[in-house]
């Protein structure tokens, strides 16, 4: 799932600043469930903003509204009106949101309402955690199922560096050594010798390195 | 003698005889004098020279240049190469480079991580893993190949080393690390400093039981403490680093204007001690800018004069 | 004789055993004798399981002793909270009937066939039309000594025992009203709109027809004006615990604020003198009264949390902490409020003249006199048997025993000497709170056996109209306004109120009543809803808490969903504290109707699902607990299957022999498992473990390990406990140290060695880190075992080392008696515990006498460990199995420490014996039957409903993103066969807790939904 | 740091409570019962549970102008 952080009110303030009527715009799916940017929060945001111009003695008018998935053309529909309606629009969608939003209404103004933070999991109830960079090109079945590339600081194929002490990376006490998870799920499936198997050298050209990427089926085209 | 390259250090080490080696950190400024001044300093009494590639990720004079310096002056540098700063095309250029001054030596690393440095909102690199560079030298120099299959010209002839760290974790993984390090085309292994002796000869006797020591020159490293703060400050805060206490306790029983004394006795003792360790081959001694006493070191050690080869 | 001729000869004789049955009449109807909380449990089990209920109540309000109290320990909850949402809804129950003012006259007849005579006294006023608005009690001249507040305050001559009385009905104290005694007054008649006093009232004398008959009368207190020496009576600021509870209570004389009698000032030193009235065989009573200890740390604790300037001390005997969480509560109060105990009895309490303060003389273990100051001193009173306990037995024809306790036996402890007569509470034995409710439980679940043939044939259903279909309709509004008298009116402008909320969007109707509950005022709002095609109602009176039932049935009668009404709160929360500001009261109260026709305008009607309910029971563990339980569900008719780990069943009490009062514990095992083993509707699986239980309550599907599966109802846990191993004291180290069960199993072969001395060592393993808790038994289990030594062998010697014995209630004579025996007490502490030294033969002991005050030596023949109880190792797994949160010490953790002591806070999942918390065997036993009544009360209901009020789930917008799931308290979302969140209704208790952390905002709960709240805000801010 | 603004003399501020309709709902009503005298610019909103209220509530009375919310359970 896509993780995100809400921006600060200050931050999102400043952004809207001249602007007479501005929408606040949920996306109802990863965002939501992480709780940033869902249809929920974007009403608490609004309702944050609507105070701060208040206290600031600003003449504005702040709405809320939401979507399912801000990267869907056909959820739209239903705010066309309320999206029309705005001066500009804070998107409270991943950073795909808030491009596909710009995208659809090229001449309205749109402002992040939160931080695109990482591709993670729920690791507890109000705890996220990286678990994937989308490299696009998976290594996972030759660590463990656990990804050096996402989880090490070093993103090291090999193994740890020399810094890892006690299970822990090298940059902070709080962050497991992905490499010792590794080395501990493989001896838990009694592969350890497997470590010793050279990971080639990686292929990045179908990540970031190979300019933004596109997924083209043919057969689910309509 | 089976040597590969014209590398001083690799025919030391392949006549059977104990090879020193030390290192220097470059100047954080262009003035290139300290290079100078450290190489002078220590020439008589080390086989070869490292040149730290921005040590701890701060800024400094590139490992490469100052690795010519020392060519030109005669000495033996070894060029260490992080993956930390440079995707694979710097790395095989900066390597081309380095072989065009005829540099025979390269010590693959992956480097500290950027935050620990001066750039610590940078962006790390790491196209490759150290690992993945070995290999990378070992395949331009053996089969002339760049990585991406082409004939390189001239390829470069280098003494290919890797670092070892016997006291990091997870501990079971150290000797299969090393293998995994030889199986990508390490030749020597210079190793993480060492304090506690009895770790590394536990760490030693699994290298033997695979026949690891063998197949590679270990050369083991010693950094002497100049006092106890610097032992305490090793143990608690460097990552991977195994201090005993009573390392710590013995320097800081001695009185502060002794210490550095204690320092230096506790690393010759070591290198009496690591001489009967079989399997090592050598030693690296990083005497971190305070390499004036690298000499005194080399001499009480008993490692003076150097063979000439 | 072939074996199905067999067969069928033996149904024939069970048929026609059940036939005979039949032919006598068994009433589906119980009387409950006192309305105190224990009867109050049993009336409200048993009227949710299809029982007919008369509570008969003396005084004229239920609720006994529990409301009397201000918080109660552990967990320092408000009584009057706890207890007054259970009276409202017993007051209001369709099966049960409270007689007030009532006492029994005579009983007739046999088991499941009662008659009993019942005398009523007047109330003179009638509670038909009595509002309970309490204008006569305020306009009532005359003032007399309040004895519910323990003579500190005052009250009228016309007056409710306290503000939540239940029947809320004022009465006349006949003996002090003015016209009864002097022939004028009558001022409450006068200032009563409803027309209710009625100085014509008589008694009135009628016949109750019964099946059972529960005695649930509760006890008197000590009066410790017989104990001159401590002063009560004669100084003011010595007072009885009681009278302090009512200072602590904020309704109480000084609303909360302690201060003292004799001249309200701010105490600061206080004192508590434990024991008055209680183990005091010459001037008092000998047994404890098992509470005075934890109320007295409580009060102290309490006192401290309302006045950090008190320095509480309390004078004790021995710190009787025996139950659940109770040594750690008195660990809270020494370490943490710094109160300060000495273990010393006080001799004399003498007044300082000038200033009131109290000199209290005391005298420390080791002899020395003290005499110390206080402000204030509280005499912690004990229980006893009421005035007329003898003539109210004979009434019953119950046996008492010699202290005039209802005589019960330790395998059957809440059962009198007469069947169909049941007894509950501290009637029965002096005990806290939780045990109350527990015997109530079990008294309802007894009850429910004995008349299981007849359940649900004196309880009637009321017809009612369809329902309208409002669905799709503009929200049409009916407001009535009440005056309730003069208690809104003359505070509130009740005809503004009424012309503002004309004035509001969708009210097409509004008037105002004089008393909208009265008969008449509901007539007219069904005739209303009728006229003018309501389709939401309010009513603009007093609280909902506990007149929104009655509203909701008028408009239900009228046609309307029950959901469709709001009461506006104006008189608890508007008129009654804003009284004198007129105009403000006014505005108030028109928001707050205007907040509640927002709210309405969005309700919808709200139908509640219902689901059957397999009869049956799942009982997990097959020691004393479980099998009580299975016996106990199986007898009220339903089947029962129980499952034990072991391949014996029996658990614990396999290795006990006698219990305290020399009862043979293996015989009754031997018939218990008999009878379990033999009984029709029990299956047994013995050796098999539960693997996985799904559903929920009314409709569980479990596995078990040998591959069975089972559908159930409910699922009791009767999992049980296992002895502490000792290691210390050098255990298993000398052939003559052992344990108090391999004593036990000795002398019940062979008598002890004439001449030896047996030294017993308590608490060991039990009271420290790291099972900082009292085990509760082994203080009676050393005590019964020296009494059989000494009684065996009068020449042997038994020395006991303790901490505090703990002989909490009637066991007390056990103590008494070993010490009469000759049995020698040294007590010690657990920083300096005894010494042994094992080179020798014979054990060698070494320990510090706080009495000689000096260190002294004795070697023992054997050294007897008191070993403490620890909980089932299987708790671990089945806490995981059933989601279910054990304590520090890893027992169970009940749903409610106080009033749901066998409940799971999941429904249809119930609690006892060993897994609960240590115990003895009776109290298992009560608490097993407690666990069978609560399971009736389930598998009573051949079809379960879920709440209204609860959490309504839109799988539409719902990402499943698990929010709700790991949040809610009684596991209701869950994750569906098609792998998406979905929510079980039936678990639901309606918090909101998913609502409001739901970030799609799928769920909303009935009648709190986000647009109706919204709608209430924005029009409390004046917006509409 | 903000300047808090000035508080007039005999300003009142308008205070909305969330109630726990067991405990704190209760509480109130049993203010009335015994008579105690509170200002009248508290109004309640009877909750089923204080786990119920929303951020959003909060945030509404707040912006509809209600001074002080309240909420006990």
């Amino acid at each position: 799932m896509i993780v995100g952080k809400q921006k600060s009110i200050d931050e999102v303030w400043a952004m809207i600043q001249g602007y007479k009527k501005v929408l606040v715009f949920g996306c109802n799916t990863c965002v939501a469930v992480c709780h940033a940017g869902g249809n929920k929060e974007a009403e608490v945001m609004a309702s944050m903003l609507r105070m701060k111009a208040k206290q600031e003695n600003v003449d504005i008018d702040i709405q809320d509204s939401g979507i399912e998935r801000q990267c869907e053309h056909e959820f739209f529909e239903s705010v066309t009106e309320r999206i029309e309606w705005a001066d500009a629009i804070v998107s409270m969608a991943c950073g795909i949101g808030v491009q596909f939003t710009a995208e659809k209404f090229s001449t309205k103004p749109l402002m992040p309402g939160i931080n695109t933070t990482f591709l993670g999991a729920t690791e507890k109830p109000g705890v996220w955690t990286e678990k994937c960079q989308a490299c696009g090109n998976c290594i996972l079945g030759m660590t463990a199922g656990i990804c050096p590339i996402a989880r090490c600081a070093k993103r090291l194929m090999n193994g740890p560096c020399g810094g890892s002490t006690k299970g822990k990376c090298e940059i902070s006490k709080d962050l497991d050594c992905a490499w010792q998870l590794i080395i501990d799920r493989l001896t838990a499936l009694n592969r350890l010798n497997e470590y010793e198997t050279l990971i080639p050298i990686k292929d990045w050209s179908t990540d970031r390195a190979g300019g933004p990427r596109k997924v083209v089926r043919e057969d689910v085209m309509v | 003698m089976n040597v590969k390259t014209p590398s001083k250090l690799e025919k030391i080490l392949a006549s059977g005889q104990l090879a020193v080696t030390s290192e220097c950190g470059p100047p954080r400024g262009s003035d290139p004098e300290g290079i100078i001044k450290k190489g002078t300093m220590i020439k008589e009494y080390v086989d070869a020279i490292n040149i730290t590639d921005n040590q701890t990720s701060v800024t400094r004079l590139c490992s490469l240049a100052s690795c010519i310096r020392l060519k030109l002056m005669g000495l033996e540098p070894v060029l260490q190469m992080v993956t930390r700063d440079r995707n694979r095309i710097a790395l095989q250029s900066d390597i081309l480079g380095a072989a065009s001054f005829d540099i025979f030596n390269i010590l693959c690393l992956s480097g500290d991580h950027q935050s620990f440095g001066d750039c610590a909102t940078g962006q790390n690199v790491h196209d490759l893993d150290s690992m993945q560079l070995l290999q990378v030298v070992r395949r331009m120099r053996d089969e002339g190949k760049f990585i991406g299959g082409e004939e390189i010209k001239r390829p470069p002839r280098m003494f290919v080393g890797a670092a070892a760290n016997p006291f990091a974790d997870p501990f079971e993984i150290r000797v299969p690390r090393l293998a995994k390090k030889i199986a990508a085309g390490a030749e020597f292994i210079q190793t993480q400093c060492i304090y506690n002796l009895d770790r590394f000869e536990e760490w030693m006797k699994r290298v033997r039981d695979r026949g690891l020591h063998e197949k590679v020159y270990i050369l083991a490293g010693l950094t002497p403490m100049k006092s106890a703060g610097m032992a305490k400050y090793m143990k608690n805060r460097v990552p991977g680093m195994d201090v005993p206490d009573e390392v710590v306790k013995r320097l800081s029983g001695t009185p502060k204007d002794k210490q550095a004394d204690e320092g230096i006795n506790i690393c010759i003792e070591s290198i009496e001690r690591l001489k009967q360790v079989e399997g090592v081959r050598g030693f690296h001694i990083m005497a971190i800018e305070w390499e004036e006493k690298v000499p005194e070191i080399v001499q009480r050690a008993g490692l003076y004069p150097r063979p000439v080869v | 004789m072939d074996i199905t001729a067999n067969v069928n000869q033996q149904l024939e004789i069970q048929e026609s055993k059940i036939e005979n049955r039949k032919s006598k009449i068994t009433k589906g109807a119980a009387l409950i004798v006192g309305g105190g909380i224990g009867g109050m449990q049993a009336a409200l089990d048993l009227g949710d399981s299809g029982f007919k209920v008369h509570m008969v109540q003396r005084d004229s309000s239920i609720g006994g002793t529990m409301v009397m109290l201000d918080k109660t320990f552990p967990t320092g909850d408000c009584s009057m909270c706890m207890i007054s949402p259970k009276m409202v809804e017993l007051g209001r129950h369709a099966n049960i009937d409270v007689h007030t003012l009532a006492e029994v006259v005579s009983v007739e007849g046999e088991p499941g066939n009662y008659h009993v005579k019942i005398r009523q006294a007047p109330r003179f006023v009638d509670p038909d039309k009595c509002t309970g608005c309490g204008i006569c009690e305020k306009k009532c001249p005359k003032l007399v000594t309040s004895v519910f507040e323990q003579g500190l305050t005052t009250r009228k001559a016309i007056y409710s025992l306290f503000a939540q009385a239940v029947p809320n009905t004022r009465v006349i104290d006949k003996d002090n009203c003015l016209f009864f005694q002097r022939g004028r007054c009558r001022a409450c008649e006068k200032f009563c709109t409803s027309k209710a006093i009625n100085f014509d009232d008589t008694e009135k004398n009628y016949e109750l027809h019964v099946g059972a008959i529960i005695l649930s009368p509760g006890l008197a207190r000590y009066n410790p004006i017989k104990r001159q020496e401590l002063g009560f009576g004669r100084f003011k600021n010595v007072i009885t615990s009681l009278q302090f509870e009512r200072i602590l209570s904020a309704s109480g004389p000084y609303m909360g604020t302690i201060k003292r009698p004799l001249d309200e000032k701010h105490p600061v030193k206080v004192a508590w003198i434990q024991c008055v009235g209680s183990r005091d065989p010459h001037r008092a009573n000998p047994w404890c009264s098992s509470v005075c200890c934890m109320y007295a740390t409580k009060q102290a604790v309490i006192a401290k949390e309302h006045d950090n300037h008190i320095h509480p001390t309390i004078f004790y005997m021995d710190m009787r902490a025996f139950g659940k969480d109770f040594d750690k509560y008195v660990d809270r109060a020494k370490n943490q409020y710094g109160v300060r105990y000495i273990r010393s009895m006080v001799s004399s309490v003498h007044e300082q003249a000038r200033t009131g303060n109290l000199i209290l003389r005391y005298s420390l273990e080791n002899g020395q006199f003290m005499d110390e100051i206080f402000d204030m001193v509280i005499l912690s009173i004990g229980f006893e048997p009421h005035e007329d306990v003898k003539a109210f037995a004979e009434q019953f024809g119950i046996e008492l025993n010699t202290h005039g306790f209802a005589k019960t036996e330790q395998f059957t402890p809440i059962e009198t000497s007469q069947p169909g007569i049941f007894v509950t509470g501290t009637f029965q034995g002096p005990k806290d709170i939780p045990e109350t409710v527990t015997q109530g439980s079990a008294v309802a679940g007894k009850t429910m056996s004995m008349l299981s043939s007849a359940r649900g044939t004196e309880v009637s259903v009321k017809p009612l109209p369809p329902e309208t279909d409002v669905s799709g309709q503009e929200a049409r509004i009916g407001v009535f306004v009440c005056h309730c008298g003069i208690n809104i009116a003359q505070t509130v402008h009740i005809d503004q109120v009424v012309s503002a909320a004309k004035e509001m969007k969708n009210v097409v109707h509004a008037e105002n009543m004089l008393y909208a509950c009265a008969q008449d005022g509901q007539e007219k709002i069904k005739q209303i809803v009728k006229e003018k095609n309501l389709n939401r109602v309010i009513v603009a009176s007093c609280t909902p808490r506990t007149h929104q039932p009655l509203f909701q049935e008028t408009i239900r009668d009228a046609g309307l969903n029950k959901y469709l009404f709001e009461l506006a709160d104006i008189r608890e929360q508007c008129s009654w504290c804003h009284m004198g500001q007129n105009e403000k009261a006014t505005e108030k109260a028109i928001k707050i109707v205007n907040m509640v026709i927002a709210k309405a305008r969005y309700f919808e009607p709200v139908h509640t699902a219902s689901f059957n309910v397999t009869p049956s029971a799942l009982v997990i563990g097959g020691g004393i607990a479980g099998m009580t339980a299975a016996l106990s569900i199986a007898d009220q008719g339903f089947s029962v299957h129980l499952v034990e780990k072991e391949k014996q069943l029996g658990g614990l009490v396999n290795k006990l022999y006698r219990t305290l009062d020399q009862s043979d514990v293996q015989s009754f095992l031997e018939k218990t498992i008999d009878a379990v083993e033999h009984h029709p509707k029990i299956s047994v699986y013995k050796g098999v473990e539960v693997k996985k239980t799904d559903g929920f309550v009314g409709n569980f599907k479990t596995q078990l390990s040998n591959q069975t599966d089972i559908d159930h109802g409910v699922i009791v846990i009767a999992v049980g406990g296992e002895e502490y191993k000792p290691g210390e004291f050098s255990y298993g180290k000398h052939n003559r140290i052992i344990v108090q069960r391999e004593l036990e199993k000795r002398l019940e072969k062979t008598a002890p060695e004439s001449g030896a001395h047996y030294v017993m060592i308590q608490c060991v393993g039990s009271r420290e880190e790291s099972f900082n808790y009292c085990s509760r038994v082994c203080c009676q289990d050393a005590i019964k075992n020296a009494i059989m030594i000494k009684e065996k062998s009068p020449d042997a010697h038994v020395t006991i080392l303790y901490r505090d014995i703990r002989t909490y209630g009637l066991r007390e004579d056990y103590y008494k008696k070993a010490r009469d025996l000759g049995v020698r007490f040294i007590r010690f502490e657990v920083d300096k515990k005894p010494e042994i030294d094992i080179e020798s033969a014979k054990p060698k002991l070494k320990l510090f006498d706080y009495m000689l005050n000096r260190e002294i030596e004795m070697t023992a023949d054997y050294v007897v460990l008191s070993t403490g109880l620890r909980p089932h190792p299987s708790m671990e797994k089945i806490s995981k199995l059933y989601k279910l949160t054990r304590n520090l010490d890893g027992f169970f953790l009940e749903a409610h420490v106080k009033l749901r002591p066998v409940d799971f806070p999941f429904e249809g999942v119930f609690l006892c014996g060993l897994a609960h918390a240590p115990k003895n065997l009776d109290e298992t036993i009560s608490q097993a039957l407690a666990a069978s009544g609560r399971a009736g009360v389930v598998l009573s209901h051949d079809k379960l409903s879920a709440s209204g009020i609860i959490s309504k789930h839109n799988k539409q917008i719902c990402m499943s993103c698990l929010s709700c799931v790991r949040i809610c308290p009684f596991d209701s979302p869950y994750i569906d066969e098609t792998g998406k969140v979905c929510h079980n209704e039936v678990k639901c208790m309606g918090c909101g807790l998913c609502a409001a952390i739901c970030p799609a905002k799928a769920f909303q709960v009935n009648n709190f939904k986000d647009d109706q709240i919204l709608a209430m805000i924005d029009a409390c801010a004046g917006l509409n | 740091m903000e300047e808090p603004k000035k508080i007039p003399r005999d300003w009142e501020p308008d205070i909305l409570a969330f109630a726990c309709h067991y405990c704190a709902f209760a509480a109130a009503d049993l203010a009335g019962v015994m008579r105690l005298s509170y200002a009248p610019n508290v109004k309640i909103i009877r909750l089923p549970c204080t786990g119920k209220l929303d951020y959003i509530y909060v945030l509404r009375a707040f912006e509809q102008g209600v001074d002080g919310v309240f909420c006990a359970g």
